[in-house]
């Protein structure tokens, strides 16, 4: 369904006030393919390029070389109206809660905003939005009793559930989850976990699962791709890389992963 | 049900509006200057009206009557022409008030006009844009005022054009920055993910989120629009005679000073009043709008 | 560090560019008459056709801009037609008036602003903090003229301690010029008395100017020292037992101060644009005065010039502030 | 011999404009040396408060102290007056904060902001500088310096003397923990209260930090208090750990005895809710309904309300009870099971 | 409200000074003892841009030519009589076309030099050359080759036509010193030289120029004159405010302030130590209306304003000053006392709108006046006042005097309503006459529009004619022409208001530019 192939991106240097910085690979030769139906988990730490290979799916940035695919088509190519319905398909879901969802509006807009720009496609009138508004917060275990809302009078869980039910709006067939639950409690992220594999039965959503939580990403994903410093360092079946890593950087990433076990 | 949402709606909205009202009221200076604008505004709406003697604002004379101290019939005293002073100075806060709004309205509109396209396009617009506006805000904003003002002549409109012309550049950098940070916004990043495109995006999600600090700095600015438009008419160019106006009226004042005092001290009374209350309605404003300032 | 200084220099340039040509636009905007007010009421058409010949005002305005330009390069800032004294003259006459006016207030604004912002910072919420915040709010709300208008009367014409207006008394010979700056010169010329006298005439003026932007210094100062202590390195030096005074006047100062520094650069520009006021409320002799009288005589030279040298001196000391700021604030420096 | 420290029925209320929030209710816990406390639990929870009551960082209004002692060393800090709390921050308690980046001034070079603490600290015990009360002003810098040296020195700092005198942003994130650390220790004290310290750093340089904590105890025989929301963390660095729900402790002890043997329905569940190796693909258990509204908390349990094992009993504040040796639960549910 | 008792006040303010060790350098008075010299201080509130007395105009550069210059003679008294200046006598030929001026012998320039016949011809030859400053008054009078060295210290100056005035306007015609102005040509004349240096033979030279500020002058070492006062020297001080020229004047910051209002007057009057000087002047201040385009150009809306205008209100704003009687300021040669004139009249007002176009009225009329000056703004609006009976509005527009110039161009530009003030250069009809009322003017400020070929036969047929009766017949017949003609709202002679110290001795009273103060009589 979604296919990277030899994706770079180089920031160019910069020149500042007080002098330059020189170009930053960000990516490095990146290939990945998600069938659908699948989960795949990329793992890394910060500045690995995890963001930045996002960003490049999405379209909110140009790979500096290679291409990627969805569904066979090469986004790089579509026009502007291609682009829009390609928007439908693929959605993504954020890190904080808390930044995104735009705070001036109600839940009702946000959840009925892809419909509204997507009517073309979808064919929704208003009252038709509204109600599909009501059933997709249902569907993330919310209710229309939230319709009227606005982000702030909800907890870090429930707007991520909103982001969710944004997500889902358009009636995509792939999400990409940025960390959806790395600024939520154990607890709640727990929830939302739950939800998203629900919700990928439910629905038959492709998963594009980015973290640096491993325990998470274990939980949740069919494959795992490991990425550091633009590359990817190991990439194949999640129980695989768990219990048998290849690369280095994946041993020293395993040890040090906090785990709740007894001590010896 | 869509009964039922709307009543939720209403009840939210009323919900945050009684929140912005409580934290309101937490500033009791802010609520002075509420007091003190609604007094401004009603002499904006009325001041004209219940001037003791409204022929005198008109330009009516009565020089047998002329440099009378204050008294009961004259609070303020009379002028140089025997006006009464009271009457010209409540005549001269619609001058003053609307003179304000006129200018931080221009220069905010054309402000947030050329702030969002930089602050939203980047690249050469951005350049070129702001490096205009950085250009003007170098120049010395008076004397740009004054030499505009000058060149197209008194009067209240070409007053306003030329304090507008120096005024909006603040206006652009504020906008371009708030842009500029909103456009890193993940909620952005998300409108553009589902395929809003510029136009919405600049409209419905980054616009509404900066009106906040742009509303704060036009109450703000309304006080020194209102300093700006007397010290036009304290330097001589400003409003046509004979419309009231404050730093007009104040600048002819001074040659009588000190036998005179009350011609010039309710004059300039008056202007500090009207400035004062907008800067601390100002202040209060920033507190429930733009909570990141909150001092 | 030099090569930043100097590309900021370098960068001046364009600016300085930019404004001769917005300026001279304005100034070729303005309706009326200068030549023919120069040529006085008396003179014919031919006198005055005359006079725009001599100030090469017959020739197209790309032409007098390059004139006017190639002029500036070689430290030229053209004739006034007004008073047919080179602007340059008169600017080196009346800016030293107007910067020290400038200097005067930013300096009063300054030393009290800031110790006052970090004091009303430490009593936040109790009595010192509300006061200082509703006389600084006064402060700001004060028109300038007004203010000056006020203090005029209740000194100079009621109380009688302080001159009405002016530079230096008329009949004294002001201390000699090496700074321009009379209370300076007077320093340095050894001459206290002088001294005085300067101090004395400079009083109300600086005075008057200094008000807004000490009552904005200090509510910066104030909002930056809270932002600052909230910060959570001060949190932390509070943990290992640093003591409060040790906090505010070192840790907390600096980078308070910092930030309030842009704001004074700022305030600079705005000081110097509307020192109008006050020099037209003192008969202060400075650029501000200089710049109302021409453009009441529609004479565009000196207003160029005048909006010109402001703008100029405006980057400059922003440029200053900046290297200041580098200096308190190491992540810029080594940036 | 007192603990090193001891929280007894710790009472914080902290006034709000919708009213007082009983943050902490009934805290008890006791440190001693040697141990490392790790205090877990999730947002809101009041361990960060927990933690800045032992060094009265909370200010007092907002926040009331209602009832409760802490003890340190047998003092109990709360009566103490702010110059001679001032004497036990840095010297006798130390603290390190979760941010390293904005933990550090950035105005100021590493040297100035170590040095300062040291000075600090040898004000109230010259014998950390290893120089006699009555040493100059100038030995005294010296000493100071040459101690922020070797403490940087041992945190693990390469080329500590030239570095010493860098600006905090020319220091990685995993570094200027280390440096933080270094500080925290500078004064030598005997309680270290660590609050999330590696929760903004990655998962490897997470493990160096709490390596070297762990160390660190053994090296200056030390309590520490680890305060995280990650029981992984706990669970690879503590001895023993605490769990926090709403203001209170509900269950306490030996790390190997409450992670085998989790009691409490909260423990319970907060463990459920991790996805840890053992876990089937969406066997997780998320814990359902809201943490309570602290102004009008429901009387007794706090966690009543979303437990499932709630009864009518549970209406009354919880007592702890002794699961095991130090294992205290405080869950009359789980003690009525428990002897039964 | 009673006048604050300044008196008092001081006297407290110095027990307090006093008192906080804060006294010194305080007062001028002071200052003037510190310095041991004489110095008058003169305020007003204008600069002194040019020195060349062959370009510059105004009064300050009046007071700076007179006090540094010399002209052949010099106009004094009440009325205005010509008196030897460099010229210690003077012939004049029975058919009033040929003047013989015989020079001073001891006259001397700054440098040492004498002045000679040469450098009066000189002067006389820049100046119509340059034809700027005061030239006009001479232009078309004094032919430039016509005038003759008789010998080294006589000339003679052969007029085109007799000119009744001709030795009052000759008092404005300074006389530089030709070696000088010659050796610093510099390619345009000596303007570049002469408006910042001084060549000429008056009783002082220039020490020190601020510009905008101050202009001290010295006593001249070589000062030749006689009659002379104590003063070592003259201060020219600029103070903008009229109020501040009053304050320092009671304070004894100065010893003249020449800007005064007549309410800085009526304070002034029980002030200690002051004088004031409250005389009428050959100044006069009309409302000029467009004659020729717009509705003024219709005689009966002229004649309805000036029967509407409030004429008591204006006196009553203008202070110290009279109604003037017709064109001409009363008291000049030829003035008639007994003119039947224009004075408050709403029905006869009414009367000639209805004879117009608007016989209800209904219009706006445009008026200016200078931005800043006060008087006129006064008058404004109690013109607007005035206007409102006759259903007219009246939209006044402050300018810059620039705009206003350049709106007398062309009467399309010109304002319907245009303020005046006419200062009397000499003391002739003539001067009033000709500048306000001769269509040669036409363009300028003085007479932008008005042009009647009857009016200027009889302004020429004056100013040609020596004998004074006949003079006094033509400017009578040309007063009943100007009112029936109704060309101004005729407005209001004001007196000139000065105030001075009462330690200021010598000071005469001339009624021709009298704030141009001469200052070498004056003691302290």
């Amino acid at each position: 369904m979604l296919e990277i192939e030899n994706v770079s991106r180089t920031f160019p240097a910069r020149r500042g006030l007080f002098g330059s910085t020189g170009g930053v690979r960000a990516l490095n030769q990146v290939n990945l393919s998600v069938s659908k139906g699948e989960s795949l988990g990329l793992v890394g730490e910060s500045g690995s390029g995890k963001t930045t290979l996002t960003r490049q799916i999405l379209r909110l940035d140009t790979p500096t070389s290679g291409r990627i695919l969805f569904e066979g088509q090469d986004m790089a190519k579509l026009g502007p109206a291609a682009l829009r319905a390609l928007r439908a398909r693929v959605q993504i879901v954020f890190q904080d809660p808390y930044a995104s969802l735009n705070p001036r509006m109600s839940v009702h807009d946000i959840v009925t905003e892809p419909m509204l720009i997507h009517r073309g496609k979808l064919g929704l009138d208003r009252r038709q939005r509204t109600d599909r508004a009501a059933e997709l917060l249902e569907l993330v275990g919310l209710g229309p009793q939230h319709l009227y809302r606005h982000p702030h009078e909800f907890s870090g869980g429930q707007r991520q559930r909103i982001c969710i039910a944004r997500a889902l709006a358009p009636g995509p067939s792939l999400l990409l989850l940025d960390e959806p639950t790395s600024a939520l409690d154990v607890s709640v992220q727990a929830q939302v976990l739950n939800l998203l594999i629900d919700l990928q039965e439910r629905l038959g959503l492709t998963y594009f699962f980015i973290s640096h939580d491993l325990g998470v990403i274990r939980y949740i994903c069919d494959r795992v791709a490991i990425i550091f410093q633009g590359e990817i360092k190991e990439e194949g079946r999640t129980q695989q890389i768990f219990d048998a890593p290849k690369s280095e950087y994946a041993r020293s990433l395993l040890a040090a992963m906090p785990e709740v076990r007894v001590p010896d | 049900m869509i009964e039922r949402h709307l009543s939720n709606k209403r009840s939210a909205r009323a919900e945050a509006l009684r929140r912005a009202f409580y934290r309101f009221r937490q500033s009791r200076l802010s609520l002075i200057g509420a007091a003190m604008v609604a007094t401004v505004v009603f002499f904006t709406l009325f001041g004209a009206v219940l001037a003791p003697f409204p022929e005198h604002v008109d330009g009516g004379v009565d020089t047998s009557n002329r440099f009378s101290a204050p008294s009961l019939a004259h609070p303020f005293g009379t002028n140089e022409l025997g006006q009464d002073v009271l009457s010209l100075v409540m005549a001269g806060t619609p001058v003053s008030v609307s003179a304000g709004f006129a200018v931080v309205f221009i220069g905010s509109v054309l402000g947030v006009i050329v702030g969002a396209l930089a602050g939203f396009n980047g690249g050469w617009i951005d350049d070129v844009l702001m490096r205009f506006s950085d250009l003007m805000l170098t120049l010395p904003s008076l004397i740009l005022a004054m030499a505009v003002a000058a060149a197209l002549g008194p009067g209240f409109g070409n007053m306003i054009i030329a304090i507008a012309l120096a005024w909006w550049p603040g206006y652009a950098r504020l906008v371009r920055g708030e842009v500029l940070q909103a456009r890193e916004e993940v909620y952005v990043a998300a409108a553009r993910a589902i395929g809003a495109s510029p136009f919405r995006v600049l409209f419905r999600h980054i616009l509404p989120n900066i009106v906040s600090p742009v509303i704060v700095k036009m109450s703000l600015d309304m006080g020194f629009a209102i300093l700006t438009v007397a010290a036009l008419g304290f330097i001589g160019i400003g409003v046509r005679p004979p419309t009231p106006e404050w730093g007009t009226q104040l600048s002819i004042a001074r040659s009588y000073m000190p036998d005179f005092w009350w011609t010039a001290v309710f004059p300039g009374l008056a202007m500090f009043m009207a400035v004062f209350g907008f800067n601390l309605l100002g202040d209060g404003l920033r507190d429930v709008l733009d909570p990141r300032a909150r001092r | 560090m030099l090569r930043f200084i100097f590309r900021r220099i370098l960068l001046i340039l364009p600016v300085l560019f930019g404004l001769t040509v917005i300026m001279f636009v304005i100034a070729r905007v303005l309706p009326g008459d200068p030549v023919g007010l120069a040529a006085g009421p008396n003179a014919t058409r031919e006198e005055i056709e005359a006079l725009a010949r001599e100030f090469g005002l017959d020739q197209p305005i790309l032409g007098q801009y390059w004139t006017y330009v190639s002029g500036l390069a070689q430290g030229d800032f053209g004739t006034s037609i007004f008073t047919r004294r080179p602007v340059a003259d008169d600017l080196a006459a009346y800016l030293p008036a107007t910067l020290e006016l400038v200097f005067s207030a930013l300096l009063i604004a300054i030393v009290v602003g800031i110790p006052a912002g970090l004091m009303a910072a430490i009593w936040r919420n109790r009595w010192p903090d509300y006061l200082s915040n509703i006389l600084s709010v006064a402060a700001i709300s004060m028109p300038r003229f007004f203010l000056g208008l006020l203090l005029q009367l209740c000194f100079a014409m009621w109380l009688m301690w302080l001159p009405l207006g002016g530079r230096f008394p008329i009949i004294l010979e002001p201390p000699p010029g090496v700074t321009g700056f009379y209370t300076i010169d007077a320093l340095l010329a050894g001459d206290m008395e002088s001294f005085q006298t300067a101090c004395r005439y400079l009083a109300m003026p600086a005075i008057a100017m200094s008000l807004s932007p000490l009552a904005t210094i200090l509510r910066m100062m104030r909002a930056a020292t809270i932002e600052v202590m909230q910060q959570d390195y001060v949190t932390t030096a509070r943990a290992l037992g640093l003591s409060p005074r040790l906090i505010v006047f070192k840790y907390v100062l600096r980078n308070a101060i910092s930030s309030s520094l842009t704001l004074i650069g700022l305030y600079f520009g705005w000081l110097l644009g509307g020192t109008v006021l006050v020099e037209t409320v003192f008969d202060w002799p400075g650029v501000g005065l200089y710049a109302t009288s021409a453009i009441v005589a529609q004479d565009f030279m000196p207003v160029v010039s005048v909006a010109l040298v402001i703008g100029a001196l405006f980057i400059s000391v922003n440029i200053v502030i900046d290297l200041l700021y580098g200096v308190i604030n190491p992540k810029v420096r080594y940036q | 011999m007192a603990s090193l420290l001891e929280i007894r029925d710790l009472h914080l209320s902290m006034h709000s404009f919708e009213g007082a929030a009983k943050v902490l209710s009934g805290v008890t816990l006791s440190v001693e040396k040697g141990q490392i406390w790790g205090l877990v639990g999730e947002t809101g929870c009041g361990k960060s408060l927990t933690g800045l009551s032992v060094s009265r960082l909370v200010r007092t209004p907002p926040a009331e102290y209602t009832r409760g002692k802490i003890l340190l060393n047998g003092t109990d800090v709360l009566t103490l007056d702010e110059p001679r709390m001032r004497a036990l921050r840095g010297r006798r308690i130390g603290m390190i904060f979760q941010d390293p980046t904005t933990n550090l001034n950035p105005s100021f070079r590493i040297s100035t902001q170590l040095i300062d603490v040291a000075l600090a600290a040898a004000r109230h015990d010259s014998k950390i500088l290893g120089l006699p009360a009555t040493a100059g002003r100038w030995a005294r810098r010296q000493a100071a310096r040459r101690l922020a040296i070797d403490m940087l020195t041992e945190v693990g700092i390469p080329d500590a003397a030239t570095r010493v005198d860098d600006y905090p942003h020319q220091f990685s994130g995993g570094m200027r923990q280390r440096v933080l650390i270094a500080m925290a220790l500078v004064g030598q004290p005997d309680l270290l209260i660590a609050d999330e310290p590696t929760t903004a750093l990655d998962v490897s340089v997470q493990a160096q930090i709490l390596d070297l904590l762990k160390q660190m105890v053994t090296v200056h025989d030390m309590g520490v208090v680890l305060i995280t929301h990650n029981l992984g963390v706990v669970a690879q660095t503590c001895t023993h750990v605490a769990v926090m729900y709403a203001g209170a402790i509900v269950e306490k002890g030996p790390i190997r005895a409450v992670l085998t043997d989790p009691a409490h329905p909260y423990t319970k569940a907060l463990m459920q809710a991790i996805p840890r190796r053992d876990v089937a693909r969406g066997a997780l258990q998320g814990l359902p309904g809201a943490v309570p509204n602290l102004v009008q908390p429901p009387a007794g349990c706090r966690f009543a309300p979303r437990c499932i094992l709630a009864q009518p009993s549970c209406s009354k504040v919880p007592a702890e009870h002794e699961r095991a040796a130090g294992h205290l639960v405080a869950c009359p549910v789980v003690q009525a099971a428990h002897h039964a | 409200m009673p006048p604050i008792d300044l008196s008092t006040l001081t006297r407290r303010s110095f027990l307090a000074l006093s008192g906080a060790g804060l006294a010194a350098t305080s007062f001028p008075q002071e200052l003037f003892a510190q310095s041991g010299r004489n110095i008058l201080i003169i305020a007003s509130g204008q600069d002194i841009p040019n020195f060349d007395p062959h370009t510059a105009t105004g009064y300050s550069a009046s007071f700076f030519m007179r006090n540094t210059y010399d002209p052949l003679v010099r106009v004094s008294g009440n009325p205005p009589e010509p008196v030897p200046a460099l010229a210690q006598s003077w012939d004049v030929s029975a058919n009033g076309r040929s003047y013989t001026f015989a020079l001073n012998p001891a006259a001397v320039f700054h440098d040492g030099t004498p002045v000679t016949a040469a450098d009066v011809i000189y002067s006389y030859q820049r100046a119509l050359r340059l034809a700027k400053g005061n030239s006009w008054m001479i232009r078309g009078i004094v032919d430039p080759d016509q005038i003759t060295a008789i010998d080294d210290h006589t000339v003679r100056f052969d007029l085109a036509s007799p000119f009744a005035a001709f030795l009052q306007v000759i008092a404005w015609i300074f006389v530089v010193s030709k070696t000088t102005a010659e050796a610093n040509e510099g390619g345009d004349d000596s303007a570049t030289y002469l408006q910042a240096n001084v060549a000429g033979s008056g009783p002082f030279t220039v020490r020190r120029a601020e510009p905008g500020a101050l202009y001290h002058l010295d006593r001249a070492a070589t000062a030749w004159q006689a009659n002379g006062g104590n003063l070592d020297g003259v201060i020219w001080q600029i103070i903008r405010e009229t109020s501040t020229q009053r304050l320092a004047l009671q304070r004894g910051e100065v010893h003249i302030a020449l800007n005064l209002t007549s309410e800085d007057m009526n304070s002034l009057e029980s002030a200690p130590g002051v004088m004031r000087v409250i005389e009428t002047e050959y100044r006069t201040f009309s409302i000029k209306m467009n004659t020729e385009f717009g509705p003024m150009a219709d005689i009966n809306m002229r004649k309805a304003i000036a029967y509407a205008m409030n004429y008591q209100g204006m006196l009553e704003a203008a202070g110290y000053a009279e109604l003037m009687i017709g064109p001409l300021p009363s008291g000049i040669l030829g003035h008639n006392p007994a003119l039947a004139i224009y004075r408050t009249d709403l029905d006869k007002a009414r009367e000639h709108l209805a004879m117009t176009a608007t016989p209800e009225g209904g219009i706006t009329l445009q008026m200016v006046h200078v931005n800043g000056n006060e008087q006129q703004r006064r008058w404004s609006l109690i013109l607007l006042d005035s206007l409102q009976a006759l259903n007219i509005q009246l939209e006044i527009t402050p300018m810059n005097w620039p705009d206003m110039v350049a709106a007398c161009q062309s009467p399309e530009t010109f304002p319907d309503l245009f303020p005046v003030y006419q200062t009397a250069n000499y003391g002739d009809p003539d001067n009033i006459a000709f500048a306000a009322y001769h269509s040669s003017r036409n363009g300028g400020w003085q007479n932008a529009v008005y042009n009647n070929p009857a009016a200027d036969a009889l302004i020429e047929a004056g100013r040609t004619e020596i004998d004074p009766a006949r003079r006094v017949e033509i400017y009578g017949e040309l007063q009943t022409l100007l009112v029936a003609d109704c060309p101004d709202i005729f407005g209001v002679l004001e007196k000139r208001l000065l105030g001075m110290r009462d330690v200021v001795q010598g000071f005469s009273f001339t009624p021709v530019a009298s704030n141009a103060v001469d200052a070498w009589p004056l003691s302290l």
